[in-house]
Parts: structure tokens; C-alpha cells; sequence
């Protein structure tokens, strides 16, 4: 079977074929034979030639967290479904304008009053979780259309904290 | 001895007093947030208490709640941890009037070397050398000024109710004063409910080198010699060690000497730590004493043998001192590596989410403390620190083969760690060679961003997830994803380091 | 330094050994049977070779395949382990022969250790306090009975090459000689391919002490001082703890230099082991040398901060030893168990069969030297060893609690394992009073079962059951029994020990 | 609902309900409220008023083992199936005269020629394996009908050995 896997987010072509009880794997078009198994759950032994890999595999709905030689990889199948996810990171440009809390966390101070005029990166409130502050910022130059928070209060994950509006 | 104590702390550090507790006969009651019931210390102990909603404000920091809890169980003691309330005088207080033995330093003595100004101001009387600053706390901003200018830039701003980073500052120049004194009394009003800052000479490319002490309520003191703590990120601790590279035999003797009479002008019980400032010149300042069992104790454990737990527990329950100054060596070289769910691949931002799968690392001379468990969830209310990776060996040669061997041993998947950069600070040439300053993450790791991964690890990251996806039985079960809070923080902008210990 | 050594063993000492390679930057091979491929000394090495079927004399005991296999591999040197080949002088003149550093004595010196009888004739010449027996090997079962009846019965039944009680007897009889020595030369035979076996006078009660020792190719030798392993179990030792309750500073002096004497008189190199039989006057005899790494090493690696795995390459390698032995000291108290495969509550009849799950012990002070992972499983075809548990504290009383707080934190589920037996051993109060000689488990423990279980854990064990088959997610995966050997041990007659270390 | 289980071949019964998502159990007269979790594969965490509860599970087809605080135990469910599968045990009087190989191994010795007289309790053979010697004895007062194996053969479990008949 041809896999598809977005490593790290690069792309990664593998075949793997079962054969006689072994497994036959192409890289490139470099051809291994393999003894593969699941030895524990979570814990792949991969014997190729004489070497030995201990692999470390972990899932979520969506991707697999991989552990190879001490190093950790993200794997996701390649599909065209988490290629449109992908996509959707970006976001529009009306979301842009709404400024939302990033966490659950607690407003620190808010620096600015609604109608007042900012610049891009212009820090707008200071949100605080796990023992860190963090600045939000404004992503456009344009003025603050309206303030939803103040100081102390707790926000939850995606709250709207801030709208701004564009230049006229 | 006691028969139950409750352990006000959460994480690797109350599993960790939980298993002292458990040697030494006695129960043991865990306290939690509605965030950590499923926690590891919750798990770990006879019994269990929720104390509260989960921001630490309502729950671990509650003294009331805490109080209140102790009583209902009828535990004898308290042991604080670190950070929380572990140097809390007023929490210390009450416990004294209610009559819970809190196992740590008496109330009054906790009150001077918190408060970081009255206790330079004693220190200096005592004739212990202190960094040149201000000996006073300041309300208006004119006169934090012209403190300044008599220092002299760089100056560092400090919280008087500080400790381990917490509102920490270092100004350049009189134009970055005011932002940074602000920002130093915000922080420190978070941490401590205390926003006091004074200012001090920042003394450059130091090496930060603490004495463990250890001091019964009948007078007896003894020092356990030094820990290195040079290699920090952002004012925060991240890989200790002992013996410093630093100290001969002579200057250790004085600065232990040092120590033990910082500890006995403070009125000082149970465990604590004098922190040093080291310079260039081998010249030892005077820097706070840290009021509570430290994140790297294990260290100072490895290399004298003395378990600290059990002795602040000894301690607390009356029992005089039974370790001599004379008897005490170290042995060996042990370094700690904090291991943090922090992204080191993006600006060390918090990671939290599903532990997806946890191998610890093992082996001769290696230790975990730890405060996870495959399938365990890291919240985002508390402290990133996940566990601690101690290693003893013969020399610290042997040491750094040994953290190495073990971190890459050391197997964390669904949120980022600190593991692989640790990793690479302690296969770091001038690490090896003991060159070691609170500079060093600074300067040899500004531009870090990892190896590069081998193209043959890729390929078996590949072969394996081609596997897994064609085999039925044995793999690693889907962890719904229930309860995993999200994790914006790789999309956003800059973070400030609040707090840690 | 070597860059790759293979390792001609399997289970916990496999991978205890290519953990130390690691740490010393040395690639490390495995070599396994058929029966091995997914044993957790496969998964551990950098390589790993299949040399053969189940059967060990097919595979671990199979000089020409392992050869081949280290040559193929570029192997420099092999480690061989305990057990197997570690002490067959055949195979240790292969590898000098063939250029290949066997990691261990040479072979002339293993030769004369390996021999019981030629040894005790070395020993008394040169003045080695030796137990009275024959000094000569016979082949007429009319002369073994001539020579019984010159020493005096009670007499042990020894195998020549032996050593871990493989072929011994006691014989309290002239009726019980004949099948006796008939049983030991068997199993002389099948764990050393030789048969002859030798009458010494029986000691009652005594204590097993023997000294750790190190030589290196020029002449150097030091000791790190005795492990009492007194408490056994059909000749099988199953607890050790260093330093032992018997002896003072003199005579564990005394001890040392004629542990030392022992070595220098065999012209032997590397890491030994001198057994004594300490009798109830103080009286101490050599016994025998063992010429490889112990079982029990870690409490050595404990006490002296030395490891002595490091330590055996190095001597290999060709380099002086750089430890004297003024430098050498006893610094606090440590213990071992061994947890083996087998049912205390049914004769201790081994146990195979699959580990459905594994939670290691941890915490300070405690090491786990593990051959097994949950889902692996445990073959019928080896040494019942499964993993060894080992603790470190300040003092003997702590160390007890440590290990009793370990074993209560560790957990092997699917096979009986001597897990709960070995609590009670250490609980026992003549073992915490230090009142330890090789009759100790027959004297507390022979009508062992076990205590009764709390009706609380059983309602909980209730509850979990009920909670599980309600329960979709995230229990635990039904493991398949393909491969599981069956486990028919239980439903038989009486078992004799005919191996082990 | 009502559960029964063997736990370690003692009959115990136990009654566990899911209430607004907490559990209240049943045990003997007493009813408690408990908060019952699986956190982690194979690990589960009971809370019962303040008690603290850390339990290990493992599984096979038929049996969970489970450990509580130190104590192991074997845990079946006691349905018709587990009875009689126990009766079974004991085997028949036919299959008493078939002396079999208990487990693979090797015969180091045959003690008994055929049409030999056994008694009961009499060594016939010794097979090792794992290190260990097993001495097979003879379950009947008869004489050796047939013996199947000699000294150094590897056997397989279940192999016939020796054929046994009662006295004439």
C-alpha cells in the first residue's frame, strides 16, 4: 500500500507491502525488508538488516505523535481534508478585526479606549495563564471599535476581547 | 512523628513528599483543584480533598480552604512544596495559631528573608557581603530614578517579596526604568499580592551558586554545600548541578560558612537556601534566602546522600539534628534538568494539552521526579513544570554522558517539551567544559532552533505510522480528546515569563 | 575504547549492560533465540542478530554462532553477562584465540576458578582459610562414601564447575548419599556440561558474605567491600544488602585483603567475586570464585558509587585502574530483590506467560534494573529472573522501609511473581534486627501464605471489575493470548531448583 | 447494575449505578458514592468520600487481574461458563492414565520400563524446563503400559509420555 504523510508538515511517500508473515517497505526507491510489530501498546520494534528501532507512537483523532531515536515527529495522512484545515489557519479578514483571547485566561490591563487610533503590532491588553503574560496585538492599523473586557476579568478560550475597525 | 500530613502543592513535588511521607510510615492527604482530578498527586495519596475551582487564586493558594481542609482530615502537619503559599508568612502564621506544624521555617524568620529589602539591611549589619543597591523601597518613581543613577546601569529590578525570577528585570538605561519597574511591580503583585520592587547593581555574567542549609529548632545548623544554577532562560532556572565548576575547597568552606550565618542571623529553621551571586573575580554576594525545599534539592540528595524531605520532616516534628558539619561530603556529580511543557521550537511558549505517551528514562544513577502519567492532561492554570531529570555519576564527565544517554531515553509525546533543547545545552562545549553563567542560554542559544532531524528517523516515523495504520491490535488507543484544553499559544505574539521558582 | 560490543546474554543484565555502553558512547549488539525477537534486550540495542532456536545450548550457549555473529557485526568485544557463557573458559579462549576481547577474566584464571576442586587446592596452599572437605574429584561411589563418612555428615554435594547452587545437596545421611550425589552430577551436567561434583562439611547457619572485586590486566586489585547474601531459597540467593550486620570494621578488613589474596593467587583480571561462608564464631571460609558480573552488583554500584559495568569495559579496554583502594568507602545501606517468575503461593513453581501490565517502582534512592514491558512475554525456555529491585538510603532501617515502600508501588500483573513474598521477607522482624544466615527462609518461611487481604482492596478490586465492563474507553486493550506459553506449572508435583545465578 | 465475580475463586458480589455522573455502589448493605475514572490504559482512580483509590488492570480473554494497594487478584465473571469450565479442572479417570508432558521441555531421565509395576506417587520420569527439574509421578497404584519418550527428547505440553493401567 502507497501512504501519504505530512511530516512535520513535508511530505513523505512510503509503500509498505506484507509479505510471508514480513513486511516489504520502499523509500524513494530504496527497498527494505522489515520485521515489524507492536510490541506494547504505544511501543513499535521496527528490525531492518540488523538494525533495531524502537519506535514511540501516540494519537489523537487527528494526528500521530512519533518518537524515533529521541526524536519526536508530528504525522498527519495527507488528505485533501487536512489540506483544507491547513488552509483554514489563515483566516479571514473579518476575523482579523475581532481580537480573542488565545487561552483561558486573565486580563491583565487593557491599553487602550475604544475610538482610539492603533498601528499594527501595537500591544492592546496583556492576558495572563500559566504564570505568563502575553501581548496581544493589533494585526492592522485602523482604531478600536469596541472594548468587551477590563482589567481582572477571566476570558474564556476564543472570547472576544477587542473589535477593531479598518482606516476609513 | 507525625501520623498525617497534607501536602498543599500539586505536581512532581507533592508525588514526591507523597513517597517520602510513605517511607517514613506516614498518611498522606493530597488537596486539589477541579483542574486536577485526575492529577497525579491526587492519585498518589491516601486521601483527597478538592479544595476549590481551578485558577490557584481559589483553590492552592486558599488559605481558608487549605485550613479548613487539614482540620476536616485531621492531618498534624503541612508540608508546603514550592511556590504556592511555601513562603507565605501569613499562611505560616496561621497554621502556628491553629496549631498545625508547617514544615518549613517559623513565621518570623520567613517574614525577614522574604522581605528581600528588610533582610539586605540585616545582612549587611551581619557583615555578609551584599550586591550594591537599594536598601529602602521607594513610592515615586523620581526617586527609583535618581537610586538609579547613584548605582549606576545596568541596574535589576527586583520584587521584595521575590524569589526564582518572579518580577525580575534587568535595565539598561534610564529611559527603560519606568516601563520596567511597572512591569516588575505587576508581576510581583501577582505573584506575592506584594508589588514592592527595589533596585540593584546588576552584577555581569555571574555565576549563581546557592548553599543548601538545614537548621533544627534547637539551634543546630549545617550546610550541605552548593548547588550551580547558572544556566538559566529568562531568569528561570533550567539545568543545576553540584559541585559547581567554580568553587575550590577553600572558597566552598566560606561560603558555606557564609551560609550558616545568614541562616542563624534570620532566626532560621528547617530546610532553606542562601543564594550567591559569583562574579568573574571568584567574589560572592549575598542574594536571598529561599524559604522552602528548592525545585533542584535532588541534587544536593545525590551528592551528600542526606534525603532533604525526610530531614524537613524530622525537623518539623521537633527531632534535633543527627547530621554533623564533619560528617557531611560530597560525592560524585549530580545535575538536574527541569523539563518543561514549553516549545522550544517557538520562543519556550506554554504547551498544554494530552500527554499522549510518557516513557520515563531509567537506569543506574538516574531519577525522575515526576508529576505525569501516559493519558494525563496538563492544565493551564499552573506552573509548566512537568517532572525533573536528576543523574549521579562518579564525575561530571560521566554526568553529562548520563543526562544525555537518559534524556534521550526520555519519551513525551502529544505536547511540547524542553527535552531535545536541554539536550542539546548539556552536549554544549562550553557546558562541558564548566563554563557556566547565567549569560550561557543567552549567548550560545539566542539563535537555537534544534538539528536537524535524520532523514532515517523520518523514514521510520513513517514506516511506523504506515503500520500502525494497517494494524488492528496492540496499538496505542485513541485518547479522546474530552478535557484537553486547547493550545493557541503556538499562533500568537510575545510572552513575558511570569513566574516559576 | 571499544565503538561496539555485543552482548551474549538476554533479559534485565542485557540491557542494564547496553545502558552503560550508551552512557560510554559504544554502539551496542544484541544477539537472540527465536523465542526472543520481542524481548525488551532487542528492542534496547542499536543492533540485534537472531543466532538461533529457543533452546539456549541451540542459541545463548552457542560459542561458534555468537562467534560468528561478532564477527559479522564487527563486533570488538563481547560482554557476556551472567549465566550462559559467562563462565565457560572454552569460550573465553575462542574469543582470545580469535581476537575478539571477551569482557571478564582471562581464560587460565577462569579455568582454575571454574574449578572447584583444583581452586581449593590453590586456596589452602597458599593459606586461604578454605571448609573442610575432599580435595580431589573421585569416580566410585564407594569412594565419595568413604570420604563422607572422613568429613562428617551433615556434607554438601558441590559441582566442581559450578557455582549459584546449581547441583548442590545437603546430605545429612549415608543413606540419602547415593541419589544425592546421582541428582548433582545431573545437574552438573546440564548447567555445565560436567558432571564431577565434591563432598565439603555442611556449616550450619552460616551467613553468606562475599567481596566485590576489581583487577586489572597490570596488576592492580582493589575490593569494594561484601554483600551479604545470606538469605536464599533452595541454594538460590533472593535478598542482598550491603554493608552486612556481621561484620566491624576489622574483620571486614581482614575479609578484603584475603578476598584480594584470592585474586592475585589466581592471576585474574576484571570484575570478580569472592564468596566466604561466615560461620556463627565469625569464623570465615573461601567458598568459591565467581568470574563475572553479579546478579547483585547494583548494591556494590550503591554503596561505593563505583559502577562496575563501566568498570569491566575500561579493565577490558586495556586501561589502569584509576580507583585506589583508600579512596574506596561504604556509604550508606543498600538492598536488593530479585523478582523472579514464579508463585510464592504454590511451591514458587515458575510462571510464564504474558505480562498483561508493568509498573515500574521509582522515586530517590530507588533503581529497577527491568528485563519486561507490559504486553511482553516470558518464555519458558530461561533463567525465571524477571527484573531486579534495589534500594539506597542512610542507614539499614531506612533502606528496609524504602524497599518495602517500593515493593508495595510496583506492579506485575498477568504471571505470579515473588513480589509479595519478598515484603514480607524484608518486614520480617528478624530481618530488621539483621539476623540473617542461609537457614532464614527455611526457618520463617517455609509454611508462607501469604497474608490475608484486606476486604477493603477486595471490594475495590469488586468495583474496578463492575467499572471496567461498564467502561468503553481507555481501558485497558484486550491483549491477545497468541504466543502466551501456557502456564500448566501450577497444576503439578514437586519441582527441584536445577538452576540459576 | 448487579455484578458477580470470582475474585480469586471467592464468589463476591457487588451493585454499581451511574448517578449525574458520579457512581454509587453497593457492597453487602452499605452503599457508597464514589468518582470513579479510568485515567490513564489500565489504571483506574477511585475516589471514595476522601479515600484515594489507584487501581491496576490488566485483561485477557477470560480473566481481569487486578491489583489494589500491594494485593493482586484474579477477577472472573462468575457466569455457568466459569463453573463449569472450573469442574473441569479435575479431569476424568481415563485421562489419569495418560501421563502427559505438563509444559515443553526436555526428558532427562525414564525411571519405569514397560509392563513395570507403579505405585501411586512413584517417580516415572523427570522433565525440565526454565531451569527446573519436574519429577511426573505416577497418579494410580498399576503398571506401565507404554512409554512414548526417551532421555534427551524435547516434548511438546500435552504429549503423552506414559501410558498407565490400573491393576488387573
Amino acid at each position: 500500500m502507497d501512504y501519504e504523510f505530512l511530516i512535520d508538515d513535508v511530505l513523505k511517500k512510503i509503500t509498505l507491502e506484507k509479505k510471508e508473515g514480513r513486511y516489504v517497505v520502499t523509500d524513494d526507491d530504496l527497498t527494505h525488508e522489515a520485521d515489524i510489530q507492536y510490541i506494547s501498546p504505544g511501543v513499535i520494534s521496527i528490525l531492518i538488516e540488523q538494525k533495531s528501532f524502537r519506535v514511540y507512537l501516540g494519537k489523537d483523532n487527528s494526528k500521530r505523535y512519533v518518537c524515533v531515536q529521541g526524536h519526536n515527529f508530528t504525522v498527519q495522512e495527507s488528505t485533501d481534508e487536512s489540506g483544507s484545515a491547513h488552509a483554514g489557519v489563515e483566516g479571514s479578514q473579518e476575523d482579523k478585526l475581532v481580537v480573542k483571547a488565545p487561552m483561558p485566561g486573565k486580563v491583565i490591563k487593557v491599553y487602550v479606549k475604544e475610538n482610539e487610533e492603533v498601528r499594527k503590532n501595537q500591544t492592546l491588553a496583556i492576558v495572563e495563564a500559566m504564570k505568563m503574560e502575553n501581548e496581544i496585538k493589533s494585526s492592522i492599523d485602523g482604531s478600536v471599535k469596541k472594548i468587551h473586557v477590563s482589567a481582572g476579568d477571566l476570558v474564556d478560550s476564543e472570547k472576544p476581547l477587542i473589535e477593531l475597525e479598518n482606516k476609513k | 512523628m507525625f501520623k498525617k500530613i497534607l501536602i498543599a502543592n500539586r505536581g512532581e513535588i507533592a508525588v514526591r513528599i507523597i513517597k517520602a511521607c510513605h517511607e517514613m510510615g506516614i498518611s498522606t492527604v493530597a488537596v486539589f483543584s477541579e483542574a486536577d482530578r485526575n492529577s497525579l498527586h491526587v492519585i498518589s495519596a491516601d486521601e483527597a480533598l478538592c479544595i476549590g475551582p481551578a485558577p490557584a487564586i481559589d483553590s492552592y493558594l486558599n488559605i481558608d480552604r487549605i485550613m479548613e481542609a487539614a482540620k476536616k482530615i485531621g492531618a498534624e502537619a503541612i508540608h508546603p512544596g514550592y511556590g504556592f503559599l511555601a513562603e507565605n508568612a501569613d499562611f505560616v502564621k496561621r497554621c502556628e495559631e491553629e496549631g498545625i506544624v508547617f514544615i518549613g521555617p517559623n513565621s518570623k524568620a520567613m517574614q525577614l528573608v522574604g522581605d528581600k529589602v528588610r533582610s539586605r539591611q540585616a545582612m549587611e549589619k551581619a557583615g555578609i557581603p551584599i550586591i550594591p543597591g537599594m536598601m529602602g523601597i521607594l513610592s515615586a518613581m523620581a526617586e527609583y530614578k535618581s537610586e538609579a543613577q547613584r548605582i549606576g546601569f545596568p541596574v535589576m529590578v527586583k520584587a521584595s517579596a521575590g524569589g526564582g525570577g518572579k518580577g525580575m528585570r534587568i535595565i539598561h538605561s534610564m529611559k527603560d526604568l519606568e516601563t520596567g519597574i511597572e512591569a516588575g511591580q505587576r508581576e510581583a503583585k501577582s505573584a506575592f499580592g506584594d508589588e514592592s520592587v527595589y533596585l540593584e547593581k546588576y552584577i555581569e555574567e555571574p555565576r549563581h551558586v546557592e548553599f543548601q542549609v538545614l537548621a533544627d529548632n534547637h539551634g543546630h545548623v549545617v550546610h550541605l554545600f552548593e548547588r550551580e544554577c547558572s544556566i538559566q532562560r529568562r531568569h528561570q532556572k533550567i539545568v543545576e548541578e553540584s559541585p559547581s565548576q567554580a568553587l575550590d575547597p577553600e572558597l566552598r568552606a566560606k561560603m558555606g560558612e557564609t551560609a550558616k550565618k545568614v541562616i542563624q542571623v534570620s532566626g532560621y529553621n528547617n530546610a532553606g537556601t542562601v543564594e550567591f551571586l559569583l562574579d568573574k573575580n571568584k567574589k560572592f554576594f549575598f542574594l536571598e534566602v529561599n524559604a522552602r525545599l528548592q525545585v533542584e534539592h535532588p541534587v544536593t540528595e545525590f551528592i551528600t546522600g542526606v534525603d532533604l524531605v525526610h530531614q524537613q520532616i524530622t525537623i518539623a516534628s521537633g527531632e534535633k539534628l543527627t547530621i554533623s558539619q564533619d560528617e557531611l561530603e560530597q560525592k560524585g556529580h549530580a545535575i538536574e534538568c527541569r523539563i518543561y511543557a514549553e516549545d522550544p521550537f517557538n520562543n519556550f511558549l506554554p504547551s498544554a494539552g494530552k500527554v499522549f505517551f510518557l516513557k520515563e528514562p531509567s537506569g543506574p544513577g538516574v531519577r525522575h521526579d515526576c508529576g505525569i502519567y501516559s493519558g494525563c492532561d496538563i492544565p493551564i492554570f499552573y506552573d509548566p513544570i512537568l517532572a525533573k531529570l536528576i543523574v549521579w555519576a562518579e564525575n561530571r564527565e560521566m554526568s553529562c554522558q548520563r543526562m544525555i544517554n537518559a534524556l534521550d531515553d526520555y519519551v513525551i509525546l502529544g505536547i511540547q517539551t524542553t527535552i531535545g533543547f536541554l539536550k542539546d545545552v548539556i552536549a554544549h562545549p562550553q557546558f562541558q567544559a564548566g563554563e557556566t553563567t547565567t549569560s550561557f542560554i543567552e549567548k550560545y542559544f539566542a539563535q537555537w532552533g534544534g538539528k536537524e532531524k535524520p532523514e532515517e528517523a523520518r523514514m521510520i516515523a513513517a514506516l511506523a505510522s504506515a503500520f500502525d495504520s494497517q494494524s488492528k491490535s496492540f496499538g496505542p488507543q485513541v485518547l479522546t480528546a474530552r478535557d484537553v484544553a486547547p493550545s493557541p499559544w503556538q499562533t500568537l505574539g510575545k510572552w513575558r515569563l511570569g513566574g516559576g521558582n
